[in-house]
């Protein structure tokens, strides 16, 4: 059940140039706050009327902790970058389907993908299938060394596959490079965030193989609680016939028309 | 105050007794079967109006639909819906199992007469809704919608042809993109109409500098919230002075005192619409808010108000 | 760039050749004569349109006469202005006197095409203005104003009736408050305009609550202010694609990039009004940001912009 | 000639139920704040397009320090009101005509009166006209006692008359009272300033008589400049043929049309 809740800003910290985390406390637990589910965030200000969509990028649901990581990219985003420490923000939470993680036990052998500010939702991914013991090999894309955020934790909960545009970390070239170098064999599920194009290209990497593969997507969002139809998506054969913000935001890279 | 509190928010228009003026705007509340309902109880609600109906499915506009304005939101929806017969058959008999006591008012939407009456003869044939709203309105669909609410010829017309028809009452949702709100609210009262809704959106536009292009599919959206308010104040007052008909308004409502503007205005009823996706719990916000609202600016009873401003109307 | 930066912001209109597209909205900023002219130089603007002028003076409607709403203002001044004789014995000298090289336009109000002649006339031939805005979209006078702006047979004739005497060339301004926009402008344009602008403001209204009655003591206003912006977006679009004459652009501008979304939405100069109250340095400052703003999205010259955008509306 | 500051707020203190006082710090020297005169105060939010005219209430130019004390009355004062320290406004002035001070002279007596939020401009013209030397008699009235704030300024600055409606606090009765009871033979000035009543209770009083009476006058603005015309007034037989925001918010009581 989604609720909305005011969280206390505890730490603001800027990642890189544009890429900003906040670390927020609730004053009560939190529950359902999966990885792949997103939360909508009230703009402290009377002129923003929607709230914006942000990943869960990581979480301790019984201490009521939550962090969020965003880029700046317009105004909304800009506001929140504002914001200093001991302010309050709404935030509405947690929503959508989540990745499906049920069926991964420990020792299993996971990819996942992501590039720009698809990152936040792998890295709580990447840190509960960890936990959970599998093998997680995470590639990752950025224009140049200076965007580099996140890594870290990939690094810490498994594999981690870097590649920059300009080649000054990790090799040159980008995530289609490390897909295509990549052996599919023996991996049991796939998960992807990301620009359309990365989303594309796993979708395209993976389409012979047979082990689920996970699209997380993005859409303008009015709700963000399957009420206003300003997310659809079109899946199984269907037109525009599902919410990203309800039935999604995760889909399968094999049903999904990108 | 003398009345019970229940007294004082009561209101009733045309097949619609209701235990509060506030319900959810088409559009912004799907079918009642979205995550809001988990959050608060609908049989709070005065009344629910459901999203558009249309006699065949509508897939709608193309991504992207919404967009955000100072002040406002621009939607681009298109009507999408599945059709009025699996709304028959799924989407109101879940609703009324779940909420059987919640009064329903339906949004029909067709691209000619001849559907708009279909669709509108199936809905209130069913039993299961109250009233129609008439969507003669939606400024995100090429053919139809609109259209008949700009020409007070068609709106006559739309508005016989569904009347005839139907075993519920009918509301016309007119839109604000007019020059002349009244002689539309006329067309419609001359239609046969039981009541009016309004306002609908306004059609605007907003570009994006990288690409130069709209930011919708679709080009043009239809503007709502806060933005909208004051219009949506002056074309109820200009209808509630000429047209005799009780009039659910929106347009830019968030709070009780917004409400109570409505009211002041011409308003028998309102919806909300935008303000959900900023607060998911407006509903009961407004519902537990008004009383003491009313209380601060003395008035008594809605009903009360009601009749109190259409007295003062100087029917001219 | 290869464009200097003066090359870059210079557009030229029928009538303006302007440095930079940015000038004070008709009615936001007098003659000029305000206090705003004390904070910046006046002669960094592009152009100044001043204050409404009608035939004979007007005192305008009773106080109040400005209420504030989310995102707008209301004003329901009503053209308050002390007539053409005095504006050109008085106004336009002073204006003149201190800034003999910044281009004038003056906005002309009436309540029948003869005033609306006779105005333009005196005015155009006093040669201290560069060009008409002809007000037909006022929504704060009883008679006249935008009775003309909702109506294409009347606009085109008022337009025919001020072209036939004015030597300058004639802007006709219009009101968003109608059902086709596009048809008004086409109907300027068959009375000879040599440009459009737009838009004027909403008509709109707020109530206050304790009284029950109108904030402004006009009861209806005018809305401007950001609120508005998404509508006068959407018809700058839409009447850039059919007509081709040069429009001036307004309606919720407060920075930079407001101004590049109009001229990709299809302006060719832009005005100011509302923003100011809340910036009033907002003219220095807009000028200022623009070159950059430019850069960020690509676009050397506004004049390149503007005859881009024109090049890629179809004709139809 | 006008300016648009910051100013820090370096001190909100609550005066009564809905009355606040800010005090607030420019950067630099403060010029022409004059008694009498306003600033526009900006809302920090970007939902209200208008500044907010509000009184001088005390200024010390070379300081830069500046205090403006206003009633909560609708949404723009709210967000004054819920400001705290350390954060920066944006002040417009100073504007206005100011109360003609210039022919006082030590020893002159002078009269003030005042109510409700008419009272911010008295108590710095108070202050100043007790400096120049004159002995300053100033007449306040208020509903009940607890809505009482300001008086120690005028009992300060020379002779307070106090009535309240409800005689919790000096005389029963309100400004009416204590203006009949008044002799006005030897006054050489009279300012006022507050609601619609009291100034035209005022103006009545002293329409007989000869020395200068000067009402301070409120009125939505939309610039404050005299730029949009919004708020005219009818002075010396014309028809809303001046603007409150420049060539007022002082009128003389003899010509102005209430
Ligand atoms: C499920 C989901 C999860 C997301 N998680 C993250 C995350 O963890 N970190 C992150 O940096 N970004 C994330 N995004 C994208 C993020 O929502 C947008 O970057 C943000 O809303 C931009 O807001 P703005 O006010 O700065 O931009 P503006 O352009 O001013 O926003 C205007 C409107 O457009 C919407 N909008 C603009 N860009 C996007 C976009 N790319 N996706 C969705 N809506 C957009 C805004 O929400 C707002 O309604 C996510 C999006 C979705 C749908
Ligand atoms: C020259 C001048 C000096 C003033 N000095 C003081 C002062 O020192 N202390 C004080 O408490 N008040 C003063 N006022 C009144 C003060 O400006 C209003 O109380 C305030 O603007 C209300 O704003 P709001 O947003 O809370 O009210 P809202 O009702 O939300 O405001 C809506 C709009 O109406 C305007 N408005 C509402 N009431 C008034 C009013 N009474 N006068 C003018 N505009 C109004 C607002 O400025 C705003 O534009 C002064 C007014 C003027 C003209
Ligand atoms: C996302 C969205 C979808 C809408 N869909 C419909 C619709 O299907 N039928 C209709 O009559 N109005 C529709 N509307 C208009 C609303 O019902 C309402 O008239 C309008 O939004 C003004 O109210 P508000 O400002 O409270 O949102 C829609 C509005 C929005 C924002
Ligand atoms: C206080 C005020 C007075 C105005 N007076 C006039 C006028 O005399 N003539 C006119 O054509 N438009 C007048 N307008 C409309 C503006 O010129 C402009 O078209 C409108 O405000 C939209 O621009 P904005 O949103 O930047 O204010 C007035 C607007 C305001 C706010
Ligand atoms: S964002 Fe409203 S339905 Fe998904
Ligand atoms: S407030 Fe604008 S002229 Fe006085």
């Amino acid at each position: 059940m989604p609720s909305v809740k005011k969280f206390l800003l505890v730490k603001q910290q800027r990642l890189t140039n544009d890429v900003f985390q906040m670390d927020l406390q609730a004053a009560a637990p939190l529950v359902g706050y999966l990885p792949g589910r997103f939360v909508m965030v009230a703009i402290p200000n009377g002129l923003q009327q929607l709230r914006r969509p942000l990943a869960i990028a990581a979480v301790d649901e019984a201490a009521g902790k939550l962090s969020l990581i965003y880029r700046v990219v317009g105004q909304g985003t800009a506001q929140l970058a504002a914001l200093t420490t001991g302010e309050q923000l709404s935030i509405l939470g947690a929503l959508g389907n989540g990745f499906a993680t049920q069926k991964l036990v420990s020792g299993d052998r996971v990819l996942l993908v992501g590039g720009g500010t698809g990152l936040p939702p792998l890295m709580y991914l990447a840190r509960f299938l960890a936990q959970k013991g599998c093998s997680v090999t995470t590639m990752v894309g950025f224009r140049t060394q200076t965007q580099i955020f996140g890594t870290q934790v990939f690094a810490a909960a498994g594999k981690l596959q870097l590649a920059t545009d300009d080649g000054s970390a990790g090799i040159q070239g980008n995530v289609g490079t490390l897909l295509a170098a990549f052996n599919a064999t023996d991996c049991q599920q796939v998960f992807a965030c990301g620009p359309l194009g990365l989303l594309k290209a796993v979708q395209q990497r993976f389409a012979k193989q047979t082990m689920p593969v996970e699209l997380s997507l993005e859409s303008r969002m009015g709700c963000g609680m399957g009420a206003c139809a300003g997310c659809m998506v079109s899946v199984g054969g269907g037109t525009l016939n599902q919410h990203i913000c309800q039935e999604g935001p995760i889909f399968s890279a094999a049903e999904v028309q990108l | 105050m003398s009345q019970t509190s229940e007294q004082r928010l009561a209101v009733k228009l045309p097949g619609l007794n209701l235990k509060n003026p506030v319900m959810p705007a088409s559009g912004c509340f799907a079918f009642g079967d979205n995550r809001y309902a988990e959050m608060f109880d609908l049989n709070q609600l005065g009344a629910i109006i459901i999203k558009a109906a249309t006699l065949e499915p509508r897939v709608g506009n193309p991504m992207p639909r919404i967009a955000e304005v100072p002040g406002g939101v621009l939607n681009a929806v298109g009507l999408q819906n599945p059709g009025v017969d699996v709304i028959l058959k799924e989407k109101l008999p879940q609703l009324k199992a779940k909420y059987p006591e919640l009064p329903v008012i339906a949004n029909v939407a067709g691209t000619q007469e001849a559907d708009y009456a279909e669709t509108a003869r199936r809905l209130s044939d069913s039993g299961m809704v109250d009233a129609l709203e008439l969507n003669i309105s939606c400024p995100n669909v090429k053919q139809g919608g609109m259209q008949f609410g700009t020409d007070p010829v068609s709106a006559q017309a739309v508005t016989a042809a569904v009347k005839k028809v139907s075993r519920v009452p009918v509301y016309v949702k007119l839109s604000p993109n007019v020059t002349d709100i009244v002689a539309i609210a006329q067309a419609a009262a001359a239609g046969g109409a039981d009541g009016l809704s309004m306002i609908n959106t306004l059609l605007g536009m907003r570009l994006d500098l990288k690409t130069r292009q709209p930011v919708l599919a679709n080009g043009t959206g239809g503007l709502s919230g806060p933005a909208i308010k004051s219009i949506a104040v002056r074309m109820i007052y200009q209808v509630s002075q000429k047209v005799d008909l009780p009039i659910i308004a929106m347009g830019g409502i968030s709070n009780a005192e917004d409400i109570l503007e409505m009211f002041m205005a011409g308003a028998s009823a309102v919806a909300i619409g935008t303000a959900i996706f900023h607060d998911p719990l407006v509903f009961p916000k407004v519902i537990a808010d008004l009383p003491q609202k009313m209380t601060d600016f003395n008035i008594e009873s809605l009903s009360g108000l009601i009749a109190e401003v259409r007295s003062q109307r100087n029917e001219n």
